[in-house]
């Protein structure tokens, strides 16, 4: 087994579990910070295929930023103790059911998918270099680039017009 | 232009009629307007006969092959001086009646004259299913909104019921259009389209179902009664002295010849339910205690035959029913104008609490008398020459295996017919008066009038029916060789 | 021929249509007398047409006279026109000259009716000669069937006449339908003539009419149409089983049952048998159809009538039982005899009726023999006339119902025996019954209340002046119909009305009776009805009998209980089925389906909308559900 | 590594969070979940992406960058949902004291 | 490319309006002006002219049938701008910011109606979506507002997710986002292609709420306040339709038996439980919630047949749609009381009111002479002529049939019914609007082709 492979193995792994965890804690902090360690397991995986800037971004944006925000809005919500009251059990059942047989069946239906055995190219090629990436989206994605900044405007004034207090 | 005419006129005087609001000046306007619509109809019967007076056809949707063509063949000139000549007496006849908010109850019924007429002119399959639904909607707004204390469940259902039948026509007009050689909705396309048997079978009742509806055909005729005796009578008479028509029309003119093949397959099918309906509804209408709803199981008894006779494809019975959807329309109104009188009068259409009316009200009586043998075919009335027709074609008919069976056994409704209706006229009529009955005064001048008119024209068809069967006879014609085109006999 | 009476034929309905238009419209404003005159006058004009018309038609004219095309399609055509010959020429006059004598007779019996009610009257009753005249005039079936429907139409409307009654107003509605359902069979025989030959004209000068083509049918058609006919006859002509409305018609003022339930009406069955008697002559099925439901109502109406207590309900069953006869008559294939009893029975029971009619004037609308008697003082002249109809109708030896009658029982007894026997049974019953109303009426002592005693007086000339004409006429009418064995050459009648027969006659077996069977059969007819008379005569003349009838006399007098078993077996059903389906099929099936559409309609709603449980967590995994359906439906069951 | 691998890891990752959101009642979580279901799909992106570039690149050298950018995009439009996301949330939190989902159910039928 | 532009331009002028103006009048004309704006540079670049040179490097292509749908979408919003845009100054404080709002969402329709990649498709989708979000809640002290906020909420975002997942699994297969790209030899519905094909069927089902993808739908509509759910309701909802049409007629039409029956499933459900849930409900504003649904099962006819008149059809239905929806919606706002006793008497009280009302449902019940009927004319027709899917097209009149029966619920009360006066704040141009649009609506349902060749003259 190459280290290539059992970095991949690994990664998986962390990636499932912690994700695994996010769904099962009790506790909405530590499903935050299982969350974070899927994140840092998905970097890794981007890194693993040499998508760095991706890699990056991911941690930055994701597990930094986004993942403090939910972090900061638990505790402000003073919701770090386990007082979610407890579902349905058989809702619950349904649910985890639904989501494996989901799961079956996604797999079942790609197993015999047209890509099946072409290869992933790991550790080499420089498509996700930033320099690569940065060229292609200012040229080529310029007009989507230039897009989400409206969807972040409306983003912004929505969360003002929610937000703001007092009417 | 004279087609144009007979759909415009009151379309647009109706329209008119919704910002008449004193009722006197609406009255006189509907009046109006109807009577003038009746002189175009006059007119295009007797001076302006050439082609070009009596077909019309304007782009309207190019796209969709459709086009705004009305013309006047010999069933359109019937029928449409049936209803030309219908309103004028509806109005004539309601004349003292009084209604709220009376302009738009006008206005709705010259919009309810203009999609009859509309339906009964047009010769695209797109308009004629424009104006099938337009007919529709002023029907339902007057029962509703003049109607009795049920009304608004019972239009509610009628109004379903029919639209569902419609829809469903819509989709076999739009089957068929879609394999017409041209893509048009064309009467003449229509019947050049080429379907393959197995699709006209269903196809038709698709059809089939929306005039069924219409006729009423048993078993879709339960929406029938409830809107007879809830609706105003003025719209009761559109409903049943013009309105049903339309599903007769719809049948020969948009059903047999463009599914000929499916008509002489499903016929028997269709006859026994005739059959059945005819027999069904004498023997109910004998049991009605309400004036409104015995008239109208015998109008479905009536429907029955006629549509019954469609279906024999014989030069006669077609002719026949030709001849008695003008008369049908003729007594019906007759026999609604009477129920209204006495309604108007008793307040009460309950034929157990009537009696001796023909004391008081000789006039009324007798002219009830003569409309309503004319109900019962009585020789010399004009229903006589339209079920004699009738019966003959679906006796002699080559196309049906049972037409002999058809013909006996619908033969035992013109017995129950003169059971029940004999029944009515002594339970109203003769008798002693009672307290209800003994204050009642006899016709007015306009009632009588209309009357008057009304049984002149029973006696006059009765004994020299060849006008109106010139008429339809090219009709019945052409519409015989697309049914026959494909016989295998 | 261009200016023959007999292109003036129109004149003969139109002036009573004409009288019964003036009538009826201005019933208000005219006077009592003016509406006489013009009742009486239109009718006396007709009537005076037709014997003009007949004298020519006796000179052998005859003539089709075509006025328009009544309905026209396709291949059918059917004329509006009349046809002038023997038949119809001689029913011309019976109908017009009975007529006006009874609308003369009308005058004076329902001259206590108010103004308008008065035209009333005399407008149905031209109304009712005027479709006669249709019946009978007519040269193709429907125009036949326009004056068969229309006199059922005048008749309901003349049973009706006191229309505050609801009991006449049940005989009206009753003998309507019951003549429907004939109707209905005559109709049905049209269009099967229709569908057959394609015309209904009797017969045509090209030889394509019904009389002309009848080689072209089949033995099924041929039997099936003429029952069917027939079927027609039985309802108008009130045989069985159609023939239970007759005696509840006897409602109508006496006029009238006269007129149209003994004279004329009710022999339209005959008319038209006898007019397509080549048909029947074809189809010895319905031959023996005819003869056997003849016969059977003679019969029974003749045992009903034996204990009848109205005396216009004794006339009403006599008239059932003769008119069996002339069917028995007709079924034996002696048309010519079935028409000649119709003439002569139009005479006397025509004569009978009037009678009645002058004793129930002059009792004041008493009805009831038992409580007569004795009025062969107080009304002489009736009493006479009366007494002359009931020797007629019971055969005797001049009279006129004794040539009739005797033609057809000897037709019988050639036919079969048996009809000889059973109808020489129903004669001695007619006699019986006829002497026992006779002797009820106007011998013995008077029992009736003292006021009425204090009213009865003989009727006014009016009434009487026909009573007279009429019974002259029961007396020298058979003259014209002297059988051969009695008289060389004296059956005028027959020879009068041969060439309608001529074709049947082709086809008819000859052989006639010798004379001395035939002497022997009238010998023994008219002996077994003097018995009978004199057997009346000595029972009732002095004691009549007054009590309710017991045992079997009891079902005669309930007319053996028909009328309640056609309720229970007709009447009751239809409308215990018509109950059902109004309230069962209509109510609880149909209208439960269309309104249970729009209830599941309802109730799907209702339970479909709780799926939208307004939890987020369902909504979602409803959705992953969904999606999972999809996946296995594209990827799995799609093959 | 074979593209199945990936396939099979990225729909895991993205029907745990499916789960996730089908059986947590926190609002929050929920939305945690759907991030998770986002990163699934962005790591399968990235994974195809380099799979195009391993079958493209002799002709294009850029092949296959078009998924590693949309990831980008995601990012960006997650980024904007969760700020408005929670600005909801904590919109309700302020009603209602809870961001239990099933707390709020008027809206029902 | 014009109207991507001066949508989010305005959006920010009205952003900024509202920090520079108190006055909700000058917001109003501001945005009123907007919208005339957009709509007249929308026209021009429809004729060609081009305000901006920008290279769209092919992931985006303007068509006129992109550019009709925007005139109509734009042309109901100026519309629906007149009649409830006061009534938005109700809602809340922010109306700056309510507009801002829209003109967003208005770029994320011009996005979505003129997308040629599935990256400008998600990114039109969510430009569409966030904002709509927010405008659901803005009622925020209304429970139920912030209920149907959060719900939308959660579930958009739980759709993104889908969609997400199948546009990967597509690039996966073909190795692109473009559209072009995509429908090249796509014919056989191969298992990742399949997957992807169908998770974006799911999630633009989701988008223009097709069962079973619709339970949002009613609670969002009926918890946003009801200005905005008309705007929701219609021309999001068209636009949404637009793209979802673009996406499968762009690339998969090659593969359309193959997922046609899939696609008459989810509209048959559609038709179904829209029709048959909006029967029981008592409120007007959910029973139309409910209708919307059953609308779009109707539009959702246009997808299953894919010819060009479903094209052409799809278009007219929307305008039809918006136009009765907009029309009820702006009556509706001004009830008191939103249940179908409510509308008692109105025809009294209000006839106007009451007239145009009346025939924008019979238009949205698709009655002959309304551009209902024609709407659902082109649908049927095209579904016929498609030709397999008979049986969906008879389960689509029947549904008709029962839409009659909410439709008329409404009607019925106005009419038949009596009730009590109501205090309505209209002014006559709001009701002239309404008779000008009534007027409009039966016009294009009696003479559709003229007045789109009109249209398309005139622009």
């Amino acid at each position: 087994m190459s280290v290539t492979v059992f970095l991949f193995y690994f990664l998986s792994v962390l990636a499932i579990g912690s994700a695994l965890m996010v769904v099962i804690s009790r506790n909405p902090i530590h499903s935050i910070l299982w969350l974070i360690g899927t994140f840092f397991a998905i970097s890794g995986h981007y890194i693993l295929m040499n998508a760095q800037f991706l890699g990056i971004v991911n941690i930055i944006v994701y597990a930094g930023a986004i993942m403090v925000l939910f972090l900061f809005v638990v505790m402000l919500m003073n919701l770090n103790t386990e007082t979610e009251p407890k579902k349905n059990k058989w809702l619950k059942l349904a649910g985890v059911v639904s989501g494996g047989c989901l799961l079956l069946v996604l797999v079942a239906a790609l197993k015999t998918a047209e890509k099946h055995g072409q290869l992933v190219q790991l550790k080499e090629g420089d498509i996700g270099l930033v320099g690569n990436l940065g060229k292609v989206l200012f040229t080529d994605y310029v007009v989507p680039f230039e897009i989400s900044s409206i969807l972040f405007l409306s983003a912004m004034v929505g969360t003002v017009v929610i937000g703001k207090k007092g009417d | 232009m004279i087609p144009v005419l007979l759909i415009v006129i009151p379309l647009l005087s109706g329209l008119a009629a919704f910002f008449i609001k004193q009722e006197k000046s609406a009255k006189s306007w509907a009046l109006f307007s109807v009577m003038v619509t009746l002189v175009v109809s006059i007119l295009g019967l007797t001076v302006m006969k050439s082609n070009s007076d009596l077909h019309a056809n304007a782009e309207w949707l190019p796209m969709l092959g459709s086009s705004f063509a009305v013309g006047l063949d010999g069933m359109g000139q019937l029928l449409g001086l049936l209803t030309a000549v219908a309103f004028p007496m509806i109005f004539i006849a309601t004349w003292n009646n009084s209604y709220r908010n009376a302009h738009n109850f006008y206005a709705l019924m010259l919009l309810s004259q203009a999609g009859l007429m509309g339906v009964f002119l047009a010769y695209d399959a797109l308009l004629f299913y424009f104006f099938w639904e337009l007919a529709l909607i002023p029907a339902y707004f007057l029962c509703s909104q003049w109607g009795g204390e049920r009304r608004i469940p019972v239009t509610f259902k009628f109004f379903i019921y029919t639209f569902i039948g419609s829809l469903l026509m819509l989709i076999g007009i739009i089957y068929v259009y879609f394999h017409t050689p041209g893509q048009s909705f064309a009467m003449e396309e229509f019947y050049k389209a080429q379907i393959a048997p197995r699709d006209q079978d269903w196809l038709f009742w698709l059809f089939f179902i929306a005039f069924a509806i219409k006729m009423p055909i048993f078993p879709f005729h339960t929406w029938q009664p409830d809107t007879y005796e809830q609706s105003p009578t003025a719209t009761t008479m559109v409903l049943s002295g013009v309105m049903v028509k339309m599903g007769l029309f719809g049948v020969i003119r948009w059903l047999a010849p463009v599914l000929p093949m499916a008509t002489w397959a499903q016929g028997d099918t269709v006859g026994l339910l005739c059959v059945i309906g005819m027999i069904y509804a004498s023997l109910i209408a004998m049991q009605q205690d309400d004036l409104k709803r015995l008239v109208a199981y015998s109008s479905i008894a009536h429907m029955g035959l006629m549509c019954l006779a469609i279906f024999v494809s014989s030069d006669k019975s077609m002719q026949g029913v030709m001849i008695q959807m003008f008369n049908h329309g003729i007594n019906i109104i007759g026999l609604w104008i009477v129920v209204e009188l006495i309604e108007r009068q008793l307040h009460t259409r309950k034929i157990s609490e009537l009696g001796g009316l023909a004391q008081k009200a000789p006039g009324l009586a007798i002219l009830l008398v003569i409309v309503a043998l004319a109900n019962v075919a009585l020789p010399l009335t004009n229903a006589f020459i339209g079920e004699f027709l009738l019966f003959t074609g679906i006796f002699t008919s080559t196309v049906s295996k049972h037409s002999y069976v058809f013909a006996a056994v619908a033969g035992v409704s013109i017995i129950l017919s003169a059971v029940y209706t004999l029944n009515m006229i002594q339970r109203v009529f003769y008798g002693n008066t009672n307290n209800l009955t003994a204050g009642v005064r006899d016709i007015r001048f306009n009632e009588k009038l209309v009357l008057g008119i009304l049984v002149i024209a029973i006696l006059v068809v009765g004994v020299y029916p060849r006008p109106l069967l010139e008429l339809t006879q090219g009709t019945v014609d052409a519409i015989l060789s697309k049914m026959l085109i494909k016989h295998p006999l | 021929m261009m200016n023959s009476i007999l292109q003036s034929v129109w004149l003969v309905p139109v002036l009573p249509l004409i009288g019964f238009l003036i009538n009826g419209l201005f019933r208000n404003q005219l006077s009592k007398s003016l509406v006489s005159l013009i009742g009486c006058g239109t009718l006396l004009a007709s009537f005076v047409v037709s014997i003009l018309i007949f004298l020519d038609v006796k000179n052998g004219h005859t003539h089709v006279a075509h006025f328009f095309d009544f309905i026209s399609v396709g291949k059918l055509s059917i004329p509006f026109a009349f046809q002038v010959d023997q038949l119809s020429s001689l029913f011309l006059l019976i109908i017009t000259g009975v007529g006006f004598f009874i609308h003369l007779y009308s005058t004076a019996y329902m001259h206590e009716e108010e103004g308008p009610h008065y035209a009333r009257y005399f407008s149905y009753l031209n109304l009712f000669v005027f479709s006669m005249l249709l019946l009978v005039l007519g040269s193709n079936f429907v125009i036949m069937f326009i004056g068969w429907e229309g006199v059922g139409l005048c008749s309901y409307l003349l049973i009706g006449y006191w229309f505050k009654n609801t009991e006449y107003n049940n005989a009206a509605k009753k003998a309507f339908v019951m003549n429907r359902i004939g109707d209905l069979g005559f109709l049905l025989a049209i269009f099967w003539l229709i569908a057959k030959l394609g015309t209904v004209t009797y017969s045509t000068p090209e030889h394509t009419g019904v009389f002309d083509l009848f080689s072209k049918l089949s033995a099924t058609d041929i039997t099936g149409i003429t029952l069917l006919l027939f079927v027609g006859a039985t309802g108008k002509s009130a045989q069985i089983p159609l023939y239970t409305w007759l005696p509840d018609a006897m409602a109508g003022p006496t006029p009238v049952s006269a007129l149209i339930h003994a004279a004329t009406m009710v022999t339209a069955g005959i008319y038209m048998i006898a007019r397509s008697n080549i048909l029947y002559t074809m189809a010895p099925i319905t031959q023996t159809v005819v003869a056997v439901i003849g016969l059977m109502t003679a019969l029974l109406a003749a045992t009903i009538a034996l204990k009848q207590n109205d005396i216009k309900k004794v006339l009403a069953y006599s008239t059932v039982s003769q008119l069996g006869y002339m069917f028995l008559g007709l079924g034996v294939g002696a048309y010519t005899g079935a028409v000649f009893h119709v003439m002569t029975h139009a005479f006397f029971k025509a004569l009978l009726f009037l009678g009645a009619g002058s004793v129930i004037h002059a009792m004041h609308h008493e009805q009831d023999i038992r409580k007569m008697g004795g009025l062969r003082k107080h009304l002489p002249i009736t009493h006479i006339t009366f007494l002359l109809g009931c020797i007629a109708i019971a055969g005797i030896p001049p009279f006129a119902g004794f040539f009739s009658k005797d033609e057809i029982l000897a037709a019988a007894w050639e036919s079969n025996k048996l009809y000889w026997i059973l109808g020489v049974a129903g004669a001695a019953m007619t006699a019986f019954y006829m002497f026992r109303l006779y002797a009820t009426t106007f011998l013995g002592s008077f029992r009736g209340t003292e006021e009425q005693r204090h009213h009865v007086h003989e009727s006014p000339a009016a009434m009487t002046i026909p009573l007279v004409v009429l019974a002259i006429l029961s007396v020298v009418g058979g003259w014209v119909g002297i059988p051969e064995v009695l008289m060389k050459n004296a059956h005028s009648l027959e020879h009068f009305l041969s060439p309608i027969f001529a074709e049947s006659a082709k086809h008819a077996h000859e052989h006639a009776l010798d004379h001395n069977t035939e002497y022997l059969l009238m010998g023994v007819s008219v002996a077994i009805a003097a018995i009978a008379i004199f057997i009346a005569l000595g029972r009732f003349s002095r004691n009549p009998e007054l009590g309710e009838p017991a045992g079997f006399g009891k079902v005669l007098a309930n007319k053996w209980y028909v009328d309640e078993a056609y309720n229970a077996i007709i009447v009751k059903p239809i409308n215990w089925f018509g109950k059902f389906l109004n309230s069962f099929i209509e109510r609880d099936l149909i209208d439960w389906v269309v309104n249970g559409v729009g209830k599941l309609v309802n109730y799907t709603s209702r339970q479909v909308r709780l799926i939208q449980s307004g939890q987020v967590g369902s909504y979602v995994l409803l959705m992953v559900l969904s999606i999972l359906l999809f996946f296995v439906i594209q990827f799995f069951l799609k093959k | 590594m074979k593209i199945e691998y990936y396939i099979v890891l990225s729909l895991a990752l993205f029907c745990i969070g499916i789960a996730g959101v089908l059986t947590r009642r926190n609002a929050i979580i929920i939305f945690m979940c759907i991030e998770l279901m986002l990163n699934a799909v962005n790591l399968l992106l990235v994974a195809f992406s380099k799979m195009h570039h391993l079958a493209g690149a002799a002709t294009n050298p850029t092949a296959g960058i078009d998924g590693q950018l949309f990831v980008f995009f995601i990012m960006v439009v997650a980024a904007a949902e969760v700020s408005v996301g929670l600005a909801i949330i904590v919109m309700m939190y302020r009603n209602v004291h809870s961001v239990d989902v099933n707390f709020l159910n008027r809206l029902k039928h | 490319m014009n109207a991507i532009i001066i949508s989010a331009i305005w959006g920010v002028v009205m952003m900024f309006s509202g920090v520079f103006s108190k006055s909700n009048a000058v917001v109003r004309i501001m945005a009123l002006t907007g919208i005339a704006l957009l709509l007249f540079v929308n026209v021009l670049e429809w004729n060609g002219v081009q305000l901006f040179h920008v290279n769209v490097r092919n992931m985006l292509s303007f068509d006129s049938f992109g550019l009709f749908f925007n005139t109509i979408a734009f042309g109901s919003t100026a519309l629906y701008f007149l009649l409830s845009g006061r009534d938005m100054e109700k809602v809340g404080l922010h109306v700056a910011e309510y507009y801002a709002l829209i003109f967003f969402i208005l770029c994320g329709i011009s996005i979505a109606s003129s997308f040629n990649t599935l990256l400008m498709l998600f990114l039109g989708i969510e430009i569409i979506s966030i904002p709509l979000y927010i405008i659901t809640g803005t009622d925020k002290r209304n429970l139920k507002s912030n209920e149907a906020s959060l719900k939308y909420f959660l579930m958009g975002a739980f759709s993104t997710g889908l969609m997400l997942m199948g546009i990967t699994l597509i690039y996966g297969a073909k190795g692109s986002f473009n559209m072009d790209d995509i429908s090249l030899g796509t014919y056989a519905m191969t298992p990742m292609l399949g997957a992807g094909l169908l998770l974006l069927l799911f999630s633009m089902a989701f988008k223009v709420s097709a069962a079973p993808f619709h339970f949002w739908t009613p609670d969002v509509y009926d918890g946003a306040p009801t200005v905005f759910t008309s705007f929701m309701a219609t021309i999001v909802k068209a636009g949404a339709f637009i793209a979802f049409l673009r996406l499968f007629e762009g690339s998969f039409e090659g593969m359309h038996p193959q997922w046609q029956t899939l696609v008459a499933i989810i509209t048959a459900a559609t038709l179904f439980i829209g029709n048959i849930t909006a029967v029981f409900q008592q409120s007007v504003k959910r029973m139309l919630a409910y209708s919307s649904i059953a609308q779009a099962g109707f539009m959702m006819l246009a997808l299953v047949a894919m010819n060009g008149m479903a094209k052409e059809g799809l278009v007219y239905y929307t305008l039809a749609y918006s136009l009765a929806t907009i029309g009820v919606f702006a009556i509706l706002i001004k009830m008191k009381d939103y249940t179908f006793e409510g509308f008692n008497g109105l025809a009294k009280h209000q006839p106007v009111l009451a007239a145009t009302n009346t025939i924008f449902l019979l238009s949205l019940a698709g009655i002959p002479a309304t551009a209902g009927f024609m709407a659902k004319f082109y649908m049927l027709s095209a579904a016929v002529s498609n030709g397999h899917v008979m049986w969906l097209v008879i389960l689509g009149v029947l549904c008709a049939a029962i839409s009659v029966y909410y439709y008329f619920r409404v009607i019925q009360a106005m009419y038949f019914k009596d009730g009590d006066t109501q205090q309505m704040d209209t002014t006559p141009g709001f009701k002239g609007l309404l008779v000008l649009m009534a007027a409009f609506v039966v016009l294009i349902g009696i003479f559709p082709q003229w007045i789109i060749d009109k249209l398309y003259n005139i622009f």
